[in-house]
C-alpha cells in the first residue's frame, strides 16, 4: 500500500513494518460494509418515514420536508448521544452511522457535551465544531468552487 | 553505578516498601482486579471533569501507599510523577495536594518506569530517604485529548489501543523490606513508522 | 417503493463511506469531507436532483446532500445576483442541518454529561 | 490492496454514469393503470378543463395517478409517475407542463409531481364532488396550492 512511504524509512523500520503487517489484525472489510449498508439504510429509511409523516400531516412538500426531517433526526441523535448509545452504534456500524446527517449531529453534540467541563463559552462554544468543522469548511469551499464554475459556464459559456 | 552505555546498577538497594493502586470500572472487570487497592465504578469519581478524576485517583494512590507503612508524609523528600494530559496537570495538582517537593515527568506509558528509575537513582546516591513515584491515566481524558470526544461514534479498528483508567504509586526507601530495585536501563526513542490510523497520521506525518 | 430505494441508495452511500474508512484508511473527518465534496460535484453536473426524486431520504439524509444543497443555494442566488450570489447564497437552502446541530448541541451540553 | 482500490474506483464510476439513460416519454392509446376520477360538473364550479386535462395526461404510460382542479383562470394538475421514471422527473414535469400549456391556452397552468400537492388536490376534488366548495373558496384553495408548489425551502 504505502510503498512510497516505506522507502524513506530505515531498514529496521521497514523490517518492523512488514513484521507488523503480518501480525496486524485485519479489518473485516466485507462484514463492515454489510453492517454499514444495513444501519445506514435503516437510518435513511427512518428519515424517509419522518419526511412522509411531515408531508401527510403538516404543510410540507417533498421539497421542503427535507429540512424538518434533518432537524428531527439530529434531535433524536442528541438523546442517543447523551445517553451514550450512539458511540456503541458507531462502533458497530462504522460509516453506516457516520455518513448520514445523524453522524454530523453526533459529532457536534458529542463535542459540545465533552467540552462542557471547560465552561460554556470557551469549552462548549469554541470546541463544538471541532469535528464537524472540516465538513462545513470544505463543503462550503467546494460548493463555492462548483457554483462559481457553473455560473461562469452558464453566463459566458452558454451552457 | 553506570554499567555499559545506558544502564544503572544500584548497589545500595533502593526498596519499594509499599504501593498504592487505583482502577476504574473497565479495570474492575479485568483479571488483576483483586490486586488493585481501590476500584471505582464511576468514571467521574464524583469530580466535575475527567482530568480532576484522574488527579483524585493519583492522590488516592499516594495516600494508600503512605498508609500501608508507618512512614509519615513529612518524611518523604520527593514526589516524582507524570501522566498523559497537557502540562501533566493531574500530577502537578497531586504534587500541590501532597505538599512534597515535586518532579514532573512526561513519557506517556513509560512514565511509570521512568519515575521509578529516577527515584531509585536518587535514593541509591543518598539524595533522599523516601521518594513517592508514580503515574496515572484516565481513559476518557486521554481519548478526548488525543482522539475524539468519548460520545463520538467513530469506529475503532481492531488494532486500536485502550488507555487505562487508573493510578499507581510506589514508595521507595533506602532501607526496609520489599522488592529491591537492582538496576535500570534507559531506552531511546525509536520511530518504526507505525501510526495510529485514527488521527495520529495527520498530526505526525512520517518524517525524514 | 420510495422506502425501498431510500434504504438501498442510503445504504450504498454508507458503503462508499465504509470503503473510504477501511480500504483507503481515512479517518472519519476525511471521509465525510470527501463525501460532501462529492455531493457538491454531483450537483454541479445536475445529477443529484434526479437522485432525490428517485430515492428521497436515501440521498437527502447522508452528508452528501449537504454539499448538494450548498451548491443549490449558491446557484439559486447566482441566478438572481450574478457572481456575488455564489458567495452570499450558500446557506440559503441548507441552514437546517447546521442550525439544528448547533442548537441541539448546546441543549445537549446543558442536559447531559459524557458517559466516558 | 491496489486491486481493491482500483475495483472500487471503477465500480463507482460505473454506478455514477449508469443512471444516465434517457427513455422518451410518449403518449399511448391505452393505459389501464391510471387512477382517475372524473368530477361531475355542477353549475357553480365548472371542471370541464380539469377533466380534459386528466384524460390528456392519463395517456402517458409513465403516469399512474392524475388529479386536477381548475378555477376560471387557473388549472392545477398533479401526477404521480411510475417509480422507475422518477429519475427523469424534472424532464417529465417540463414536458407535461408544456403539453398542458399548449392545450389549455386560456388557463394559467401549474403542474406538480409532489406528493403533498397530490394529496391536497385530491382532497379539493373530493370537496368539489361533495359540493362543499363555493367558487370563492375554491379560488382561495387553488391560490394556496400554487404558492405551496412554488416553495423552495
Amino acid at each position: 500500500m504505502a510503498d512510497k512511504k516505506k522507502k524513506k524509512l530505515t531498514p529496521e523500520a521497514q523490517q518492523y513494518q512488514s513484521y507488523q503487517e503480518k501480525r496486524e489484525v485485519k479489518r473485516p472489510i466485507f462484514k463492515n460494509c454489510i453492517k454499514a449498508f444495513f444501519v445506514g439504510g435503516t437510518i435513511c429509511l427512518i428519515g424517509q418515514a419522518i419526511s412522509t409523516f411531515y408531508i401527510y400531516y403538516f404543510d410540507f412538500t417533498e421539497q421542503t420536508a427535507g429540512n424538518p426531517t434533518v432537524a428531527t433526526l439530529i434531535f433524536i441523535t442528541m438523546f442517543l448521544t447523551g445517553f451514550g448509545v450512539y458511540d456503541r452504534i458507531g462502533q458497530f456500524a462504522g460509516a453506516g452511522s457516520a455518513v448520514p446527517v445523524t453522524g454530523f449531529g453526533n459529532a457536534v453534540v458529542a463535542s459540545a457535551i465533552e467540552h462542557r467541563t471547560e465552561g460554556f463559552v470557551l469549552g462548549v462554544g469554541s470546541n463544538m465544531l471541532k469535528l464537524a468543522g472540516p465538513v462545513i469548511v470544505y463543503g462550503v469551499f467546494s460548493a463555492f468552487v462548483v457554483a462559481l464554475i457553473k455560473t461562469i459556464l452558464i453566463k459566458w459559456g452558454g451552457l | 553505578m553506570l554499567v555499559g552505555h545506558q544502564t544503572w546498577m544500584f548497589k545500595n538497594k533502593p526498596t519499594i516498601i509499599s504501593t498504592g493502586t487505583v482502577g476504574g470500572p473497565f479495570e474492575a472487570n479485568g483479571r488483576i482486579a483483586n490486586d488493585i487497592d481501590i476500584l471505582h465504578d464511576d468514571m467521574w469519581i464524583k469530580q466535575d471533569s475527567f482530568e480532576k478524576a484522574q488527579r483524585t485517583m493519583m492522590e488516592e494512590a499516594c495516600q494508600i501507599a503512605l498508609k500501608k507503612t508507618d512512614v509519615e508524609k513529612e518524611q518523604v523528600q520527593f514526589f516524582i510523577s507524570g501522566d498523559l494530559i497537557n502540562q501533566i496537570t493531574p500530577s502537578t495538582f497531586t504534587g500541590k495536594t501532597l505538599d512534597i517537593p515535586y518532579f514532573g515527568l512526561f513519557s506517556a506509558c513509560a512514565t511509570s518506569m521512568e519515575s521509578l528509575a529516577l527515584a531509585s537513582s536518587i535514593v541509591n546516591s543518598g539524595g533522599a530517604n523516601y521518594i513517592l513515584s508514580g503515574t496515572s491515566s484516565h481513559n476518557a481524558a486521554a481519548e478526548r485529548q488525543f482522539r475524539y470526544p468519548t460520545e463520538y461514534g467513530g469506529q475503532k479498528p481492531p488494532t486500536a489501543q485502550w488507555t487505562v483508567t487508573g493510578a499507581g504509586c510506589a514508595l521507595l526507601a533506602n532501607k526496609g523490606t520489599g522488592p529491591v530495585v537492582t538496576s535500570a536501563t534507559i531506552g531511546k526513542v525509536v520511530d518504526m513508522g507505525i501510526t495510529d490510523r485514527l488521527i495520529w497520521e495527520e498530526q505526525w506525518p512520517q518524517q525524514q | 417503493m420510495i422506502f425501498f430505494w431510500a434504504f438501498v441508495i442510503g445504504g450504498f452511500i454508507c458503503v462508499i463511506g465504509q470503503i473510504l474508512f477501511d480500504v483507503f484508511k481515512l479517518n472519519p473527518g476525511q471521509t465525510l469531507t470527501i463525501l460532501v465534496i462529492l455531493g457538491a460535484i454531483l450537483d454541479g453536473f445536475g445529477w443529484y436532483e434526479p437522485l432525490i426524486d428517485f430515492a428521497g431520504a436515501g440521498v437527502t439524509v447522508p452528508i452528501t446532500s449537504f454539499g448538494n444543497s450548498l451548491v443549490h443555494g449558491a446557484m439559486a442566488e447566482a441566478e438572481k445576483h450574478g457572481l456575488i450570489g455564489v458567495v452570499t447564497g450558500m446557506f440559503e437552502v441548507t441552514s437546517a442541518g447546521i442550525s439544528a446541530a448547533i442548537i441541539f448541541g448546546v441543549i445537549g451540553a446543558i442536559i447531559f454529561k459524557p458517559k466516558g | 490492496m491496489k486491486k481493491v482500490k482500483l475495483l472500487t474506483i471503477v465500480l463507482l464510476t460505473i454506478t455514477l454514469f449508469a443512471c444516465n439513460s434517457n427513455n422518451a416519454l410518449e403518449p399511448t392509446n391505452k393505459n389501464n393503470h391510471v387512477e382517475l376520477t372524473k368530477i361531475s360538473t355542477n353549475q357553480a364550479i365548472d371542471q370541464h378543463a380539469s377533466n380534459e386535462a386528466k384524460e390528456l395526461l392519463s395517456k402517458y404510460k409513465e403516469i399512474i395517478k392524475v388529479n386536477a382542479v381548475n378555477t376560471e383562470k387557473e388549472l392545477i394538475a398533479t401526477v404521480e409517475v411510475r417509480h422507475q421514471a422518477r429519475l427523469q422527473l424534472s424532464e417529465i414535469r417540463k414536458k407535461l407542463k408544456n403539453k398542458l400549456v399548449k392545450n389549455f391556452p386560456d388557463y394559467k397552468i401549474e403542474l406538480s409531481t409532489d406528493k403533498k400537492l397530490v394529496l391536497e388536490v385530491e382532497k379539493a376534488e373530493k370537496q368539489i364532488e361533495e359540493n362543499s366548495y363555493t367558487s370563492k373558496e375554491l379560488k382561495k384553495k387553488v391560490k394556496e396550492l400554487i404558492e405551496l408548489s412554488r416553495e423552495q425551502t
